[in-house]
């Protein structure tokens, strides 16, 4: 679908410039391998009431790898609750919509206006792990809209798309999507069963081909040889209830072992993001 | 146009080896679904296409489809037809994927629509919907007209009430616009490649009339080929709906002998030869 | 989203179905066991126009066709240091042709669905088209199928149409056609060597399939080794304690959680190629004749459970004189603490929305119930291995 | 969305016992008769103004260099954007395209686009890498019906009105001129097409009128609109759907429409040639001679 709402560039392309040191660091192979102990996710700093205009917001920073990458900036407003239009059928329940996009200059390749499917996606899984923890009763024929600005995506400077690594950062933006929309309800005052909070695990090959595949939580892609698998959880922490999994990647199915593993260190990564929304909203009662 | 068919010139055989009035092999089903009101499968030659009815039912959130007959959005005293066509990427030979917004489609649509509204009975339905939903699987000409004949068995099956069959087909002619020889030919039932090179049209007629419910013609003709062509589409039309009649029967005959359905509901009429 | 629309089921009907799927053995409206699919009609090789494509009915008549159609395209040379990969690879191209690495790029596979009455922007199909293309996609070895030689590739399209209406959700349908599609699907055989243009053989018969079937004569396989497989995704559900497979529409509506499986099949020689890592339960799976089962992925699906209306206990119900004479402040207090807990406690018999999460050891035991050695997956696999395939 | 204002059962019925009963048209017109057609051109090149009744068209023609489509190296683009707004009729909405806009959009494509009216290979400045695209905008400015013919006719007036700058290539440079350097040169245009759109009363539609008013069209039962040019070439036929018509009664449309496609023909050459000789002060070599007038200070 073509934007016309805006003025687009002129049509055909440019090769950007492209100089000849850059390959030599990268062919050095300098690489930042994981500093934190595998069960510790990064530091990260939220605030609520970011957006005056919004019944409620937050903002979260997750800090950077240290890799010369970026972090992950977002910022969530919530509007609502509030009457839905007066054409849509009667719903008993309060109806949730979210919208996840990424500012066009938050990746490395521009994103455009339009959302695409992964920002999509990413809304879709949003969703169901926040309709999990609202009460949504408590709202007849009410609606509340949910969004969510990726204001920079975390990305390293250094690698490149080619990798394919890029399907396991959503993973981790999907997280932090979960924690700061559980902020910004928690700040619009929306009744919830609990805080709900994402936590990423991965099972990951470091760098070293004997080397065993060990399960990390909150994972920097950039900073293992690879990912065989990971997965992003949305976890009620006093309901001990999972609202949200997803899992991708490739085990065997004799491994469930593994697979249980995983899911722990998830829950258990989602718990630590967990402490630090409830200190964050403790902070703003207080 | 790659493709020389000046062969037609010397046996008065066309590409695929048809003589000038010989339709393709027109091959239907009804019925073709449980889930549906309505359902049918067309074959015109390789052009495939399927079609499921719902409805009439209470109309829903409208979704992308095109609407025609009443106008109000099923507010109004006719029952609104609804046609939604998908046309497969795969349908082609060369895949060509063609988005909802699809002018081209929503044109489609809209024919499709408004031929239908004009022959069901849908003043019978007030504030209602019906939802009819084409799917093209895959393509070698006659589109539209494989469309519309699609539409109409799969509302016979769905049951709406309705005037007659509204048959389609297209014809074309062997000269091109800017050749003014008075010597050709129309041509029935043009496939793919013949569209490519060929002025054609496509006629949808009401029942066994020379009543023309659809007549588009996309490409530059002669104003004198006009009336070859329409007397040709128009003959292949009354073909078509014996065709699809052929087929309605059928089918009612067998359902009748399976038991599915009584004789005598409604079938007073129906006689099983 | 098409997982939760509009249920036209009645709390109290909504209750009773809760209530005996919940039974120990549960009792399905349609008396499947809980592991038993709905019957269905699948064939292949429908549209001769494709390279694969399949047709699946469903016996609740939901039905779709999956095409797959695959054109040459030339790969792009990736633009990031050209300078470092021409000086380095081209003396290694001469003696390296032979064993030059097959790689894959996600970009070429390429896979629409489309839904009647939905957008293809919706989130639901995204959601759909997202899920399916994930679980093709995850173990990366797909689409080295598709590479030809160093410049040309294969573009693979899929594209998913749901023909029905979307009675139930249509997640296991479209899966089991795509793998369908895809395990009929075939490319045309090369006839040109290493890195020149690629040229075809016009001779459909020799066209090898994208799969290769394992038990095929000629073929050098000396032991019938399970063959790779596409994967296909299953929806599982579980209300209670009870984990129900291929739920219908109406069970969908009451489930607690519902869970989308992938489950894929690898060669074993593939995947003692990918696995080189030494994980110790490999050396398991390198010894059992059955199939090769990897998970792919799993994702939670929205269950239309939440949107459904709640009932109302005859305690809180004013036509059952629940506020009957409640005129001074106090009663209605209490009248409010007794709606309060009626609200966050469940009444016997009154069906209420679920709401929180699925507990843990539930959504573990889900995927373990499809993974496990004769477990559905293995059952699905056999019974679509039966599907004839021209 | 507002709705369209639909017209009551009343006037409804009266119109069509007026044209069924007693053979008036409510604006006493012939049934065959166009409401006065009239067309002036702007200041600019390409830009025509169309007035049929109440409806009222402007559209603008515009070029500019760009790149040209990878499947089609040596054509130029041309394009023709309608947009309905808000001012035409107050059920338009901006950025929803309603289904007459589709239509509309897709008939003038069908007749002036698809028809090879333009000579797109004549755009092609340098294969493959630069070509003009052309762009006439239709903006409907009052909606009184019968878009359909008076948008055709607008685009067509506008096209072949319209003037883009003349551009040379010497050794691989392509170099466009300002009007002031070279005059700007008409496009390559190959043959005129015009729509007629006749509308269908009656519950066979036998009662047939050219150029139905907006009341007329709320009441029609079918259309069928038939591009010609005045070389009797039919461009495009479109009947889509409604009430079926007896195929001889389209036949006899389509021979009257030839002759009114004729009469566009001659009304277009005429206006075009009156403009020609308003704007012809002898071109540039003219504005170079001494005889000028000169401002006397």
């Amino acid at each position: 679908m073509a934007d016309r709402r805006r003025i687009n560039g002129p049509v055909g392309t440019t090769n950007p410039p492209i100089y000849d040191d850059a390959p030599e660091k990268q062919s050095e192979g300098v690489k930042v391998a994981r500093s934190r102990p595998a069960n510790v996710i990064r530091r990260m700093y939220l605030k609520t009431g970011v957006t005056p205009s919004a019944s409620g917001s937050a903002y979260l920073e997750i800090e950077s790898s240290g890799n010369g990458g970026s972090g992950l900036k977002l910022s969530c407003s919530v509007h609502g609750p509030r009457a839905l239009p007066r054409s849509t059928p009667f719903s008993p329940h309060i109806i949730l919509s979210t919208h996840v996009k990424f500012a066009p200059f938050a990746t490395k390749q521009r994103r455009g206006y339009i959302r695409d499917p992964i920002e999509r996606d990413l809304g879709t899984h949003l969703e169901t792990a926040l309709r999990g923890s609202i009460i949504a009763d408590r709202w007849p024929k009410s609606g509340v809209d949910i969004i969510i600005s990726i204001v920079e995506g975390e990305q390293d400077r250094e690698t490149s798309k080619a990798q394919g690594i890029e399907a396991w950062d959503t993973m981790n933006a999907l997280s932090g999507c979960i924690t700061v929309a559980s902020a910004a309800l928690a700040d619009a005052g929306i009744d919830c069963v609990d805080t709900v909070a994402g936590g990423v695990a991965a099972l990951v090959q470091d760098a070293g081909d004997d080397a065993a595949p060990s399960i990390v939580v909150d994972p920097i892609p950039s900073e293992h040889e690879k990912v065989l698998a990971a997965c992003c959880i949305a976890y009620l922490p006093t309901r001990q209830e999972v609202t949200n999994l997803w899992f991708k990647g490739d085990l065997p199915a004799s491994d469930m072992d593994v697979y249980t593993q995983l899911i722990e260190k998830g829950i258990q990564a989602s718990k630590s993001a967990n402490r630090v929304l409830v200190d964050c909203l403790n902070e703003t009662v207080g | 146009m790659p493709l020389d068919t000046s062969a037609y010139s010397l046996a008065l055989l066309r590409v695929d080896g048809r003589r000038w009035n010989e339709l393709r092999r027109i091959h239907a089903q009804i019925r073709t679904q449980a889930a549906a009101d309505g359902s049918s499968y067309l074959e015109m030659g390789h052009t495939k296409v399927m079609c499921v009815v719902n409805g009439p039912s209470e109309p829903g959130p409208r979704r992308g489809a095109t609407s025609g007959g009443g106008s109000g959005g099923g507010q109004s005293k006719n029952a609104e037809v609804a046609v939604n066509i998908v046309i497969a990427g795969f349908s082609s030979v060369d895949r060509k994927r063609r988005g909802r917004g699809d002018k081209h489609i929503l044109e489609l649509q809209s024919t499709i629509s408004q031929a239908l509204a004009a022959s069901l009975h849908t003043h019978l339905f007030p504030h209602s919907t019906i939802n009819i939903s084409l799917h093209v699987l895959s393509q070698d000409g006659s589109l539209l007209a494989a469309l519309i004949n699609a539409a109409t068995l799969a509302c016979v099956d769905a049951g709406i009430p309705m005037t007659d069959y509204v048959a389609a087909c297209t014809a074309g002619s062997t000269s091109t616009y800017a050749a003014n020889d008075e010597g050709a030919d129309p041509l029935l039932d043009m496939n793919h490649q013949e569209e490519q090179e060929l002025p054609g049209l496509t006629v949808a007629t009401l029942g066994d009339s020379d009543r023309v419910a659809v007549l588009v013609c996309e490409s530059r003709v002669q104003v004198s080929r006009l009336e070859g062509m329409l007397a040709v589409g128009v003959d292949g039309c009354k073909q078509v709906r014996e065709i699809l009649d052929r087929v309605v029967r059928e089918k009612g005959i067998k359902m009748i002998q399976e038991g599915t359905v009584e004789r005598g509901v409604g079938l007073n009429d129906m006689e099983l030869d | 989203m098409a997982s939760s629309q509009h249920v036209l089921l009645s709390p109290a009907e909504l209750a009773y179905l809760h209530a005996s799927l919940s039974l120990t053995p549960p009792i399905r409206p349609d008396g499947r066991s809980p592991t038993q699919f709905r019957p269905l009609v699948a064939e292949t090789g429908i549209l001769p126009g494709t390279n694969g494509s399949a047709r699946i009915c469903f016996a609740d008549g939901t039905e779709a066709i999956v095409g797959v159609k695959a054109e040459v395209e030339r790969t792009r040379t990736r633009h990031d240091f050209p300078s470092l990969d021409e000086s380095a690879e081209d003396d290694d191209d001469l003696d390296d042709n032979q064993n030059d690495v097959v790689k894959g790029d996600n970009d070429w596979v390429e896979m629409t669905v489309e839904i009647p009455g939905y957008r293809d922007d919706d989130a639901g199909t995204v959601f759909l088209s997202a899920m399916l293309s994930e679980a093709l996609l995850a173990d990366g070895e797909f689409t080295k199928r598709l590479w030809i030689n160093q410049r040309f590739h294969w573009k693979l399209y899929l594209d998913i149409l749901l023909i029905s209406p979307p009675l139930s959700y249509p997640l296991p349908l479209l899966s089991l056609t795509t793998h369908l599609a895809l395990l009929a699907a075939r490319l045309p055989r090369l006839k040109s060597e290493g890195d020149e243009d690629p040229l075809f053989d016009d001779d459909w018969a020799a066209a090898p399939y994208l799969y290769p079937r394992p038990s095929e004569k000629g073929s050098k396989a000396t032991a019938p080794a399970p063959a790779a497989r596409p994967p296909v995704t299953l929806l599982v559900m579980a209300v209670g304690n009870n984990i129900i497979f291929d739920p219908s529409k109406e069970e969908l509506a009451v489930a607690d959680v519902a869970l989308a499986v992938s489950v894929g099949e690898s060669s074993s020689s593939t995947t003692s190629t990918t696995s080189s890592k030494p994980t110790a339960m490999d050396i398991d799976t390198e010894e059992t004749k059955g199939h090769n089962l990897r998970l792919l992925s799993v994702r939670t699906i929205d269950p239309p459970s939440r949107l459904t209306p709640p009932g109302i206990p005859n305690a809180s119900n004013s036509a059952y004189g629940a506020n009957a004479g409640a005129k001074d402040t106090e009663k209605k207090k209490q009248q409010q603490e007794q709606a309060r807990t009626a609200e966050s406690e469940a009444v016997e018999g009154v069906w209420k929305a679920p709401r929180g999460g699925a507990k843990t050891l539930v959504m573990a035991t889900m995927v373990q119930k499809v993974l496990e050695k004769g477990g559905v997956a293995d059952e699905v696999l056999d019974a679509l291995d039966g599907v004839d395939l021209n | 969305m507002p709705r369209e204002a639909e017209p009551s059962a009343n006037e409804k019925a009266f119109l069509l016992k007026a044209l069924q009963d007693e053979q008036i048209r409510l604006d006493g017109r012939e049934f065959d008769q166009y409401r006065p057609l009239e067309l002036t051109f702007g200041d600019e090149y390409g830009v025509a103004n169309v007035s049929l009744g109440k409806t009222k068209i402007l559209a603008k023609a515009s070029a500019e260099v760009t790149v040209p489509f990878a499947d089609r190296p040596l054509d130029g683009i041309f394009t023709i954007a309608t947009e309905l707004s808000p001012m035409a009729a107050p059920h338009f909405e901006v950025n929803r395209p309603t289904e007459t806009e589709v239509l509309l959009s897709r008939l003038l494509e069908k007749t002036v686009r698809r028809s090879g009216a333009l000579d797109t290979e004549s755009l092609c400045l340098v294969a493959g890498q630069k070509c003009w695209s052309v762009r006439v905008d239709v903006h409907v400015l009052s909606h009184d019906g019968n878009l359909t013919d008076a948008a055709c006719f607008a685009v067509v007036a506008a096209l072949r009105h319209f003037r883009k700058p003349d551009t040379s290539m010497e050794n691989g440079v392509l170099t466009v001129y300002t009007p002031a350097e070279r005059e700007p040169v008409p496009l390559g245009w190959l043959h005129s097409p015009f729509c007629v759109t006749w509308s269908f009363f009656g519950d066979e539609g036998e009662t047939a009128l050219l150029d139905a008013d907006w009341m007329e069209e709320q009441v029609r039962v079918a259309s069928v609109t038939i591009s010609l040019n005045r070389h009797g070439e039919i461009c495009q036929i479109a009947k889509l759907g409604g009430v079926p018509v007896e195929a001889v009664a389209l036949l006899q449309c389509t021979s009257v429409a030839l002759t009114k496609v004729k009469e566009f023909s001659t009304y277009l050459d005429g206006k075009l040639a009156e403009d020609a000789k308003r704007r012809d002060k002898g071109g540039f070599m003219a504005e170079l001679r001494a005889e000028n007038d000169r401002i006397v200070g």
